[in-house]
């Protein structure tokens, strides 16, 4: 039985295909509204018993976005700034690391950035 | 050095000239003479050379030009260069033209690039690729916003209307599954679903899937401007509420447990992935993650990228199925894009209005993580330069991730043996 | 939000009625179409999810609740979380129910785990990890006080009681040589031994050695304290004497002649150890001991410990062997921890006043380098806060290592084929 | 022959194996007491070799258990007190690396910790 | 400790005595028991051991003694450790005598050693490793005089002269062009040769090449001294020009297609080696670059340094062929050597009075990075303190690669089977 | 036919292999003299349109070898001298990540050089 352009079992696969899928997102969506919902009344219960004669319930979970935003961008500008000078450093580094005439044994392949007996190094030199 | 140019240059006119007159006039030299002369030699060496397996044929000439493409765009224009400079080189080295029974080209028994090739062939890079990205990936815009993740399975209908529209122009099943996968926008899942359902199709599938991953902000703005009327681009979204380090954890396990018990075939993919991410979030396993996201992807993404370029041997590869499957695959991205953009205006529909959802980031399901979330930012920021809607649309990115690797999976169920 | 919580419960309603009523209904439902209807695919996707795989038998969700567990405990506690981690994430993987033949499971040639596998059935990760742990380990404390050694030789006496009591309860040889190794207390060995002489019990042993090696904190303190006296426990050694360069290169080659010349079966292991500690000690190929104690180490462990946790397969796994062996593996651990004590007791009885042992230090021979030796330390603390045991406990517990090597290789000898 | 609960081979296997550990272990217990001593005596022929005219025999070897626990001790605070700095700088860095929507490529792969032609990044906003 | 002295002193005795007497007398005291009686165990546990399968023959104790010799060299002289103590500590592992049949010997089907031997006997691990040296290679000397690459030709001489002199001495053309590659001075390129044509010489092979690799300071100074009068020595040569980033990226990709098109059957060697490269230059896959030049090629190093000393297993090594192919080797590397300089020399013939090249940089063309350009450094200064020509010799050293990987190319299209 | 010592085709097989790699490197010699100068002209052409009014033609490729040298050494100097000072610094470090008994959880196998809970390290000692 040939519906539109394929046959019956195409449309089939593409139609439960995408609904399968769509199920399989929506469960982990349910799922992700819910756990924070548990744990927050896991964690309030806890603090109630522990507190338990004032009972003070703090909801510790509900930091405002809003906070959390600025805390975000600060941490991003500081790390941007630290990212650049940090970077300029590995550049050089890096410059010195890959030279390799002098700094190769196996085909350019030493020891680079470990410890080195510099002595043995200009054994050649002192021969 | 005068000379030197003197010399090359009689030498490539020799060269040019064998081109010319073909190897027809060298065995004629050499039919005469008895044992292994000189002549005899030369031949048997010119017979070997790439210029005399050219045989006359530029189709390898062709593909050694898009390897060089691909390098190009990589080097000047930064497109997922970690994937086009592998794939482009291993595209030359597929296409240098060789005698056959040396144990040189991808496809003979016993080649290096055969065993390094075995990976892509049986699946197995994909998933460790996979194991990869969980330990680089933070989920926590996900986990804060979970209504965002069905963006990421609205977009997934680009792959199962390729599969559709391949069916409609003649592709087997199996074939016509592979090739939606394209629309998933996810390289790894589009290697590991191919090599199970239509391995001769693999090098076309993959190189489709990168090279439209690579151009990612080209094909989506013009998509976006079109469905997404200017003033919905505008709507400011609320930022993302902070996620406990307990649910980070919680996250893997119940997502590896839940997509891997609805679409079993996705557990190497799935698997690997959230096993990665718990690498990364549990916080004891900090080393191992280390080298997850790092060695180990490095490792694996390198043999990947040159054997799966290499995989494109002209004669395997340019064929009008080829041609086709580039243009599905441009078909499905299109696709893709759309159906997240008009999902996602279809669920502001059912929101309060403090709680609408800029449009724009329905983009972002087609996965393709971080591209297409940097080119809802993009767009973002040119309706107004305020509106940073990067954190949203990382969201249906990563679930758009999750999506196709389930949709790869269901593929599997119906389609494979 | 309300609304996704109201169509999650439907699903799940749904969901859960399928399991209660089973799949006869759905077939029943579609028997009577023809073609491949939505019906029809409805139920063979069903028919391959996890929930219909589970066929009414829950020993699969006991597997991933045993998962999640291990998971708890590294997260929680930190125990071994290097190793329990990707084991229970392995066992994860391994135990959600699968239809066969779509190369999905562990034991399904030609599946994306079964290669990984590879390297644990034939016994390749495990000498690879040794590589690793030689360039990490220091053997200083043992070359300064050699008579600690034999320290390690001592504990190992849990391996050959171990032999001993499951031929008792009727395994074959094969099988109780081993199932012993668990008294090694020595994750590689056991599962080097067990893929030679038993792979069908390998996921049993494995996870055995690795649980008990995690729970050494909780099993050694009381054998201490019931089998030292209080007195005794306080003795404070001399400090080591400073070893040289030049013996640290010699121990690792005349400590790899010498062994693998009495027990050349256990070259692969201890080969492999002495050569990782060469490369440490040598000063002059620190980029390979680098690799190996990082970027190698951690990629195998990644690797095996995922498929060891993926091969404890319900059907495989869950049997009365299993019960039997984790009896056995306990046992072997109070045998060992009792031997090493006991033994450095004795030594005592030959030594002058002046250079009398802590007989604690002998629980550190049963190897779990380092947990047992930490335990030690603590113990030492509790009777004298001045008294570090920590560095004399590591003698007795890297020679716990070579020891079980040796004693894997005697077995070797005795049993294969 | 069942001799106890199990036949004798068993038996065979289990006080043979373990002495066969106990001998190879006891081996290298002798040859690491012996090592010392001839490397010792090496060395001081060495010395009496080149100081021939004076003979000063000195025992290097034997610096005292005590002086090294020392060095040993304030080794171990020194570095203990670097790796706390150390931790937190690597943790700063960690934060910065691991944040994916920034710092990634190919799902979040970047060549990060390298150097980087900072105006390709921005490519993107310059369209 | 006296005690302990005495007990070792009695059990090395009895071993003596063993060695002294055989096994028969064991054998003789226990065939008289039935069962497996404690005597019966020993001696079948002794006829295990080591000691026993030495068989009186000591060709295994003198390949010991080469192996430590070898790791002695690189602790002590550091030449090339990074290849000595791997290969050295391999020799021991493959010279501990065992019994067969036990999956012990790298030669025995199944066996860790044997698997992890497939990546040589395949060649493998070469172009592995020559990915990690072009992503460690700068070729920037080389691209700035393109002349002196012509010096890394003419020290193939050795190559092919090695080849008339093997052949001359009744190897077959196959082991004869594989012994020849030893003149190439690079283990790689002969490794991978000698798995195709010759792999039953190929432990010989590797282990000469290497040994002449590490001995290059000591070999060349002599034959340099003899062949360049100490006037041509003192030759200054003008400082070479700046590259820029668009040829350093070019370089990779024309080298490629140009040498691969000439010698395809060098494509895996050469492939890899300008990959690499290009992953180095391209300025965007630097994380890519950076674990093929450390993680991927110090694995790879480990693994084939341990297996190829592990193929030197005396009754397959210790032969006549072994013996010739030292010579042939050591022969092949003075007229390596001398042909680059004698060619450097010709070559000053054509270039006017202010281009002179120094001839002592004809040495560095037999490759054996950068060894050999060191030793030019070193000669050359010796001459005149003030002049530094470790750059210029840069272009024949890392020409030679390319030259000993197209004539390896060569030797494979003529002989291969 | 054998020629001097051996057959015909070994002397075919050994000349002609050392030709063609002769050929294959002059090749490349060609191309990468020619290279340059492509190159420079491509550059030329298009400074020439841009400043097609003018026509100031520079010729920034040919920085020239002194220069290069200079700042090469300096270079090298600066970075040797760098590399001292790392080298110290990694030295100590490894020291301290190397010290097997404190720093390791599977057999010296810990997170080190990550950031770490140190309450975690000390859960023993409080037990
Ligand atoms: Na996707
Ligand atoms: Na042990
Ligand atoms: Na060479």
């Amino acid at each position: 039985m040939t519906l539109l352009f394929v046959d019956s079992s195409t449309w089939t696969i593409t139609l439960l295909g995408w609904a399968i899928v769509f199920c399989a997102l929506l469960f982990l969506v349910g799922i992700f509204l819910t756990v924070p919902k548990i744990l927050k009344w896991v964690t309030n219960r806890k603090i109630k018993v522990v507190e338990n004669g004032q009972e003070v319930v703090k909801d510790i979970n509900d930091i405002s976005g809003e906070t959390n935003a600025v805390i975000a961008t600060a941490l991003h500008l500081f790390l941007n700034e630290q990212h650049d000078d940090e970077s300029n450093v590995i550049t050089i580094k890096q410059v010195w690391k890959r030279y390799s005439p002098w700094s190769s044994k196996l085909y350019g392949m030493t020891n680079y950035g470990f410890p080195h007996n510099v002595s043995k190094q200009n054994r050649y030199a002192r021969k | 050095m005068r000379k030197f140019v003197t010399v090359y240059s009689v030498l490539a006119l020799l060269f040019c000239l064998q081109i010319v007159f073909g190897t027809d006039v060298m065995a004629a030299v050499t039919e005469s003479t008895g044992g292994l002369s000189a002549a005899d030699g030369l031949t048997e060496l010119w017979n070997f050379t790439g210029f005399a397996n050219l045989h006359g044929s530029y189709s390898n000439l062709i593909m050694i030009a898009v390897g060089l493409f691909f390098i190009f765009l990589a080097v000047k224009y930064d497109y997922e260069p970690l994937l086009l400079i592998p794939i482009g080189t291993g595209i030359l080295l597929g296409n240098i033209p060789f005698s056959e029974g040396y144990k040189i080209g991808i496809y003979e028994q016993g080649s290096v690039l055969n065993y390094l090739y075995f990976g892509v062939e049986q699946g197995i890079y994909p998933p460790l690729i996979f194991l990869g990205i969980g330990a680089m990936t933070d989920f926590s815009s996900l986990i804060s916003n979970p209504k965002l993740m069905i963006l990421g399975a609205a977009a997934q209908i680009g792959i199962f209307a390729t599969f559709l529209g391949a069916s409609a122009i003649g592709f087997t099943p199996q074939e016509a599954g592979a090739i939606g996968i394209i629309g998933g926008a996810d390289g790894p899942t589009a290697i590991f679903l191919s090599s199970k359902l239509a391995p001769h199709l693999m090098g076309a599938i993959a190189i489709a899937a990168y090279s439209y991953m690579a151009l990612v902000p080209v094909i989506q703005p013009p998509i976006m401007r079109l469905i997404i009327p200017k003033k919905e681009r505008a709507i400011k979204m609320k930022p993302p509420r902070a996620v406990s380090k307990t649910e980070k954890i919680m996250f893997p396990l119940i997502a590896l447990l839940l997509t891997t018990f609805i679409s079993p075939s996705a557990l190497p993919l799935l698997g690997m992935l959230f096993f990665g991410n718990l690498l990364k979030e549990s916080g004891v396993t900090e080393r191992l993650a280390d080298t997850a996201r790092n060695s180990l992807i490095n490792i694996v993404t390198i043999l990947l990228g040159v054997t799966v370029g290499a995989s494109t041997q002209a004669n395997v590869f340019l064929t009008t199925d080829s041609l086709k499957i580039f243009g599905l695959g441009a078909l499905s991205f299109v696709v893709a894009t759309a159906g997240g953009l008009l999902f996602a205006r279809f669920l502001n529909v059912f929101v309060n209005k403090d709680n609408k959802i800029n449009p724009l980031i329905g983009a972002a399901g087609v996965s393709a993580v971080p591209d297409s979330a940097r080119v809802v930012q993009m767009e973002g920021l040119k309706t107004d330069p305020n509106n940073h809607l990067l954190m949203h649309a990382m969201a249906p990115n990563v679930s758009g991730v999750i999506g196709s690797a389930v949709a790869a999976g269901i593929m599997l169920s119906f389609l494979m043996k």
